[in-house]
C-alpha cells in the first residue's frame, strides 16, 4: 500500500494528521501523554478555559447512555493565565497544534481571552459559544445568530493573526442559520458538534442521575447527527474549514466526517474507552486512504456524493 | 504510569450470590508499576458499555509468570453482569494501576473499616498489617457478609456488624468504631471504605476522637485517568478533586461532607 | 410482588398498559399481529396516513447507526380511506387503543383527515407535524410555533370529541415553545420525539447510505435527549399528557420517560430488534413499579425529583 | 407464520477466506413452517448491533431432534464478523421463516444462475432439481468460488465464469446465459441470485429469449418483518413492494431495472 500523505491545513495551520483531540475530554494532554507522546496527534484542543479559575458543576458530571454519555463538567478549569503560564509550555515540548477553547459570559471576557492567548502564542483558538450569555439573560450565544456573531466578531478583533474557530451547538433548529452568521462575522473555521443536550434518571432514586438534571450528550450515538450537520454546514458555507466531531471511534467514522466536509476531525469520548483511540483513529483512516489509493488524507474532504 | 493490558482471568469465584472474586494476571503492574490494594482498575466491560467500570483491587501480589491482582465486585447493573460472565482462560481489557490506595506506613497500627462491597479494598490492608490491624466489617444482613474470615484469618480483631442484626452486633459500624476507639484510640490512622454516609459517620468519629481517617471514596467515572474531570468531588476549601487521579483515597478532613 | 394496576388515561383514552407501538414501526399490526395477540399492548400508533396513498422515497431506506438506525421511509401509506376501510376494521377486532397518525402536506388536509378519522371512530389522532408544510415553502410545520398552532387548531376544530395528540419533533432549538404554542391551540396531548435527523456516508462509494442523504434517527441512542425533552416538555405545559417515546427498549427505559412525565410510552425501533420488545417492555415495567411497591403504574408519572 | 428462536450452531465450516458455511437448529421450521432454499432468516448479531441480518437459507431439511438449516454468508462489516466468530455449540437467536423464496413446480427444469454470495441460496434447488438443473456459477475470481463441487454433484451441467478469467470461463455470466438459451431456452424458468446489475443483465437476457426470469432482490432491512417499509424496492409500475415480506424473490418483469 502507498503511503499517504496525512497532513492537513485547517483555517491555515498545518496539522501533520488530521486526528485532533477534543476539548473537555483531553485535559491539557497531560493524563493521556503518560500513554503515548502527544506528537503523535495532529492536534489538541484544550479543556475550555474561562477567564478565571472555575470548579464546574457539582458531581455526579457522568452518566452512560446507549453508546453515549452524558457530561455536566461545567467548565472546571484554572483560567486562562495559569494555562498559558503552566500548561502551554508543557504542550509546546511536544510537536502537535495547541488549539485553546474558550467560554464566556460576556463579549469583553471572549476578548480579553483572545487577546491573552495570542499574546501567549497558541495555533489556534476555538471559541465555545454553547455557554450561557449572562447578559442576554442565560440564553446560549450558540442558539442565536446575532449573539453567536457578536462574540466571533469580538473574538477576531482580539485575537491578532491567531485563526479563530467557532465551535456550534447541535441543539438548535438550522445549524446552518448559525453557521452563516459566524462566518459573515469572519471565522476562520468552524468545528462541530458540541455535545446534544439529554438526561437520564434513576428510576430508583427518582432522581437525575446528574446533578444538574441534564447534561451534554457525546460518542458514538450522536455520530450520525454530527456527520449530517457537518455536510449541512459545509454545504451552508462552502470553503469555510471544519473541524468535525461527535463520535468518532474508528477511522471510518473520521471518513464519513471528512466526506461530509471536515478538514479535520476530533476524537472525544471514543479516548474514555480507549486511550489510544485517536490514535487508532488516525492509522484506520491512512489504512482507508490508502486502499482507496489516495495520495492525501485531505482528498477525503468534502468528498461525498450526495444522490 | 498507567497501562492498558489484556488481562486473563485466572480464578474466578462467587463469594455470595451477586458478589464474585475474580483474580486477573495483570503482567508486571505490580512488580515494575507498583499496584497495590486500594488503588483501582478501570475495566472495560463488553462492547454494549461504552465506559469501563473502576474496581478496586483488594490484593495485588508479584507473581510469576505475571503479577496477579484480586478483584471483588457486586453485580449492579450491566458492566459488573457482563464481568461476572467472564471465565477463567478468558481476558478482560483493564487500565492500570489507577489512583493512589491508602498511605499506610510499616509498623503503623490500623483500624480498618468497611462497609458491604467497600471491604475488598483493606482486605490487602489487613493481610499487610495482620496482627496490627483490627477490622470492623458492615453489611446489610447475614447473607451480605463476605470475607469474615479472611479478615479474621489475617487481623487481630475483627468485629463484624450488620443493619439489621441477623450477624454479629446490630447496627452500623460507626457505633463499633466509637466503642472501639473509647477504649483505645492508639492507631496510627483509620482506613475506611464503603457508602459515603457510613463514611461520613466514620470520619465524625475519628475526628471526635482525634484519630487520623483515610476514607476512600466513589464517584462515576470517564476515563479514569484525570483527564475529563468527571469524577469530581467537593473539597471542604471549596475546589474539587478527583477521585481517579487525587484518590480514591482522601483524607476524610479534606472532604466537603456536607454536599 | 404486589399486583400493579397497569392502566393509565392518556388525553381520556384509558389503556390497559401504558405501552403503545411508535408509528411507522409497527404498520398496522398485522406483521407483528402473527407474534402475539395486539391486545397485549396499550394501544397503536398506526403508520403514518396521508390523505392519499404515497409510494415513500427511494431506497435504500434503513441505515444502521450505532444503537440506532436512520430511515427515510417517507409516509409510504395507503391512505386515509384504505386505511379506515381495510385496516381500521381489523385492529378493532384486538383490544388496544387505535390512534391513527396524520401527515399533511396543508392545513387543509390535515382537517379532511381528522373528519374522515373521527367519523370512522378511532380512539385518538396523532398530528404529525414534522412533515413539510407545502404552502409555507417546504418549511416545517413541527419547527415553528404559529405553524404547529394553526395545524394543531384545525386539526382540533375538524377531529370532533376524539381528542387529537401532536407530535412534536426534536430537531428543534426549544421544544417548549412548540409545545407550549401547541398546547394554547387546543391540543389534547403531545407526543415525543420524533426522529432526530442523521446521515452517515459510506465511505467506499462516498454516497449517503440513504437515498434521500439524510434520515431520521431512532433507537436506544436518542433515548437521553428523549427523557430531555419529555421533562422539559411536561414543566412547561404541567397538566397536558404526554406520550413519551424515543429508544425505549427496556422496562427501566420506559420508566425514566413516565418518571420525566410521560403518561404512557411508545416502543418503536426496539421491536426490530424483537418482535416482543413491547410486551416485554410492559413486563419489566410492571415488575419494576412492584418491587417499589406501586399500587399503579401511573404513579411513575411525572415522578422525577430533579435536583 | 415467523417466529423468533434460539437455534443451536451445529455446524461452522470456513469455505474460503471470508465465508462461512453456518448450520443451525431451527426447532421445527422446515417441518412445521415450511421453511426452504430461497427464504431467509433474520439474524440478531450481538448487542453491539441492533438490527438483524438477513441470510438467505441454502438448505434446509427436517431432522431429529432439530430441523437444520445451511446459511452460507460472507464476512461484510460488523454483523457478519461477529457471526462468523461463532461456534458449534453456541446459539443465535433468528426470526424465521421469513419471505417467499423461488416459485417452482415439481417437474420443472431450471436454469440456476448465481453470482457471488448469490449461489447460496439456489442450492437447495440444484439439489431438489437435479437433473433437471443447469447451473451458471459466476466469482470474481477463482479464490473466491465456493460451492463448486456441491454443484456439480448435484446438477446435470454447472457453467463456471469469473470476472476475471481465473476461473472457468472469461466474463460475467449473463454471456454464458445467453449462449445455453441460445441452444436451449426450454427452461421452465432461470432462477437468478446475485448483485443487482448481474440480475439486471440476467432479466434483459431471459426477456430477449422469452424465458421466464425470478430474481431475488437485496435491500437494506430493519424489521424483515413487513411492518416498517424500509426494505422498498421500486416495480416497475411505480409503486413499491418490500423485499421482505414481497420477496426477496420476484418476478423479474416485475422490478423496475431502471432506477
Ligand atoms: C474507585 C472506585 C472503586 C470501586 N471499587 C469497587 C469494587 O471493588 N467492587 C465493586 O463491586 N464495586 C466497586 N466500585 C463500584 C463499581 O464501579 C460500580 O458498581 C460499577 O461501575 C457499576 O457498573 P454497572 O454497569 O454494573 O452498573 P450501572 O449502574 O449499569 O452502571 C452505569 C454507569 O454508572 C456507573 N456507576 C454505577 N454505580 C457506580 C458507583 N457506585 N460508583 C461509580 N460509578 C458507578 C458505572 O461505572 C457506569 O458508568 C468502585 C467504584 C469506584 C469509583
Ligand atoms: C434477503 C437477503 C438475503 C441475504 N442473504 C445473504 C446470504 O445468504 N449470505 C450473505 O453473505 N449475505 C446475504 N445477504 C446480505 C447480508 O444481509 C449483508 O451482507 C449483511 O447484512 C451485512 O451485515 P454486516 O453487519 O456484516 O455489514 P455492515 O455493512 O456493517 O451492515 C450495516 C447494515 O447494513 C445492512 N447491509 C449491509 N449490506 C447489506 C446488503 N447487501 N443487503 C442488505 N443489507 C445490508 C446490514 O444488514 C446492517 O443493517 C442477504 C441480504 C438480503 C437482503
Ligand atoms: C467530559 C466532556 C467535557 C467537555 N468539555 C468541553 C469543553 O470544555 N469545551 C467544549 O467546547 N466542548 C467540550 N466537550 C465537547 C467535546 O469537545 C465534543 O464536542 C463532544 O464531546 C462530541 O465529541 P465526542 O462524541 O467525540 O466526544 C466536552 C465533552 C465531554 C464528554
Ligand atoms: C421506520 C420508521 C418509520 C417511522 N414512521 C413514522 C411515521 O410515519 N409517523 C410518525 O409520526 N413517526 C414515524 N416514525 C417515528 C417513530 O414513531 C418514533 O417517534 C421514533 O422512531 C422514536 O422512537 P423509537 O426510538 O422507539 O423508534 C418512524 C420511525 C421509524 C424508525
Ligand atoms: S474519571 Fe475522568 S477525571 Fe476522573
Ligand atoms: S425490513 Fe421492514 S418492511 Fe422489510
Amino acid at each position: 500500500m502507498s503511503k499517504v500523505d496525512l497532513s492537513v491545513v485547517l483555517a491555515g495551520v498545518r496539522l501533520k494528521n488530521p486526528i485532533v483531540v477534543a476539548s473537555g475530554t483531553f485535559g491539557f494532554g497531560r493524563e493521556y501523554g503518560q500513554f503515548y507522546d502527544l506528537s503523535e496527534l495532529g492536534g489538541i484542543c484544550c479543556k475550555g478555559l474561562t477567564l478565571h479559575r472555575r470548579e464546574g458543576n457539582p458531581p455526579p458530571r457522568i452518566a452512560e447512555t446507549p453508546m453515549g454519555i452524558l457530561n455536566s463538567v461545567g467548565l472546571q478549569n484554572p483560567g486562562v493565565d495559569a494555562f498559558i503560564e503552566y500548561e502551554l509550555p508543557e504542550l509546546r515540548k511536544h510537536d502537535l497544534a495547541v488549539i485553546a477553547n474558550i467560554s464566556g459570559s460576556t463579549p469583553e471576557e471572549y476578548g480579553i481571552m483572545c487577546e491573552k492567548l495570542s499574546e501567549a502564542g497558541v495555533d489556534m483558538i476555538e471559541v465555545n459559544i454553547s455557554c450561557p450569555n449572562v447578559k442576554a439573560g442565560g440564553l446560549a450565544y450558540g442558539t442565536k445568530p446575532e449573539l453567536a456573531a457578536e462574540v466571533t466578531a469580538v473574538a477576531k478583533a482580539h485575537a491578532g493573526t491567531v485563526p479563530v474557530m467557532v465551535k456550534l451547538s447541535p441543539n438548535v433548529t438550522d445549524i446552518t442559520e448559525i453557521a452563516r452568521a459566524v462566518a459573515d462575522a469572519g471565522a476562520d473555521a468552524l468545528s462541530l458538534i458540541n455535545t446534544l443536550r439529554g438526561m437520564r434518571i434513576d428510576v430508583n432514586t427518582r432522581r437525575p442521575i446528574l446533578k444538574m438534571n441534564t447534561g451534554g450528550l457525546s460518542g458514538p450515538a450522536v455520530l450520525p447527527v454530527a456527520v449530517r450537520m457537518v455536510w449541512e454546514v459545509s454545504c451552508a458555507v462552502p470553503g469555510l474549514p471544519i473541524l468535525g466531531m461527535g463520535g468518532v471511534a474508528k477511522g471510518e467514522d473520521a471518513a464519513q466526517l471528512m466526506l461530509a466536509g471536515a478538514s479535520a476531525v476530533a476524537v472525544g469520548t471514543a479516548c474514555f474507552a480507549d486511550p489510544y483511540a485517536p490514535v487508532k483513529v488516525r492509522d484506520e483512516l491512512a489504512e482507508l486512504a490508502a486502499e482507496q489509493g489516495l495520495a492525501r488524507a485531505a482528498d477525503l474532504t468534502g468528498g461525498v456524493r450526495p444522490w | 504510569m498507567p497501562v492498558q493490558q489484556r488481562c486473563t482471568v485466572v480464578e474466578m469465584t462467587p463469594i455470595n450470590p451477586t458478589t464474585y472474586w475474580m483474580v486477573l494476571e495483570v503482567g508486571n503492574m505490580v512488580e515494575e508499576l507498583g499496584l497495590r490494594a486500594g488503588q483501582f482498575l478501570h475495566v472495560a466491560c463488553g462492547e454494549a458499555n461504552l465506559l469501563r467500570r473502576p474496581i478496586s483491587v483488594a490484593l495485588a501480589y508479584p507473581d510469576e509468570p505475571e503479577d496477579t491482582a484480586a478483584l471483588i465486585f457486586e453485580v449492579k447493573g450491566e458492566g459488573t453482569r457482563w464481568l461476572a460472565r467472564r471465565q477463567v482462560g478468558d481476558t478482560v481489557d483493564v487500565l492500570g494501576p489507577l489512583g493512589n490506595g491508602f498511605a499506610v506506613e510499616n509498623g503503623g497500627r490500623y483500624l480498618l473499616v468497611g462497609g458491604g462491597i467497600g471491604t475488598p479494598p483493606l482486605l490487602g490492608y489487613a493481610e499487610a498489617f495482620r496482627q496490627n490491624a483490627v477490622a470492623v466489617l458492615g453489611f446489610r444482613s447475614a447473607d451480605r457478609v463476605i470475607l469474615e474470615e479472611r479478615y479474621r484469618e489475617a487481623c487481630k480483631e475483627v468485629y463484624l456488624c450488620t443493619d439489621d442484626g441477623s450477624a454479629g452486633r446490630h447496627g452500623f459500624v460507626d457505633a463499633q468504631v466509637r466503642d472501639i476507639l473509647e477504649k483505645d484510640k492508639n492507631f496510627t490512622a483509620i482506613l475506611a471504605c464503603g457508602p459515603r454516609p457510613m463514611l461520613k459517620s466514620v470520619a465524625a468519629v475519628a475526628a471526635e476522637f482525634g484519630v487520623p481517617c483515610q476514607v476512600s471514596m466513589e464517584e462515576r467515572m470517564a476515563c479514569g485517568v484525570g483527564a475529563c474531570l468527571g469524577c469530581a468531588i467537593q473539597i471542604a476549601d471549596g475546589t474539587m478533586k478527583h477521585v481517579c487521579k487525587d484518590g480514591p483515597v482522601f483524607d476524610a478532613g479534606e472532604v466537603d461532607w456536607d454536599v
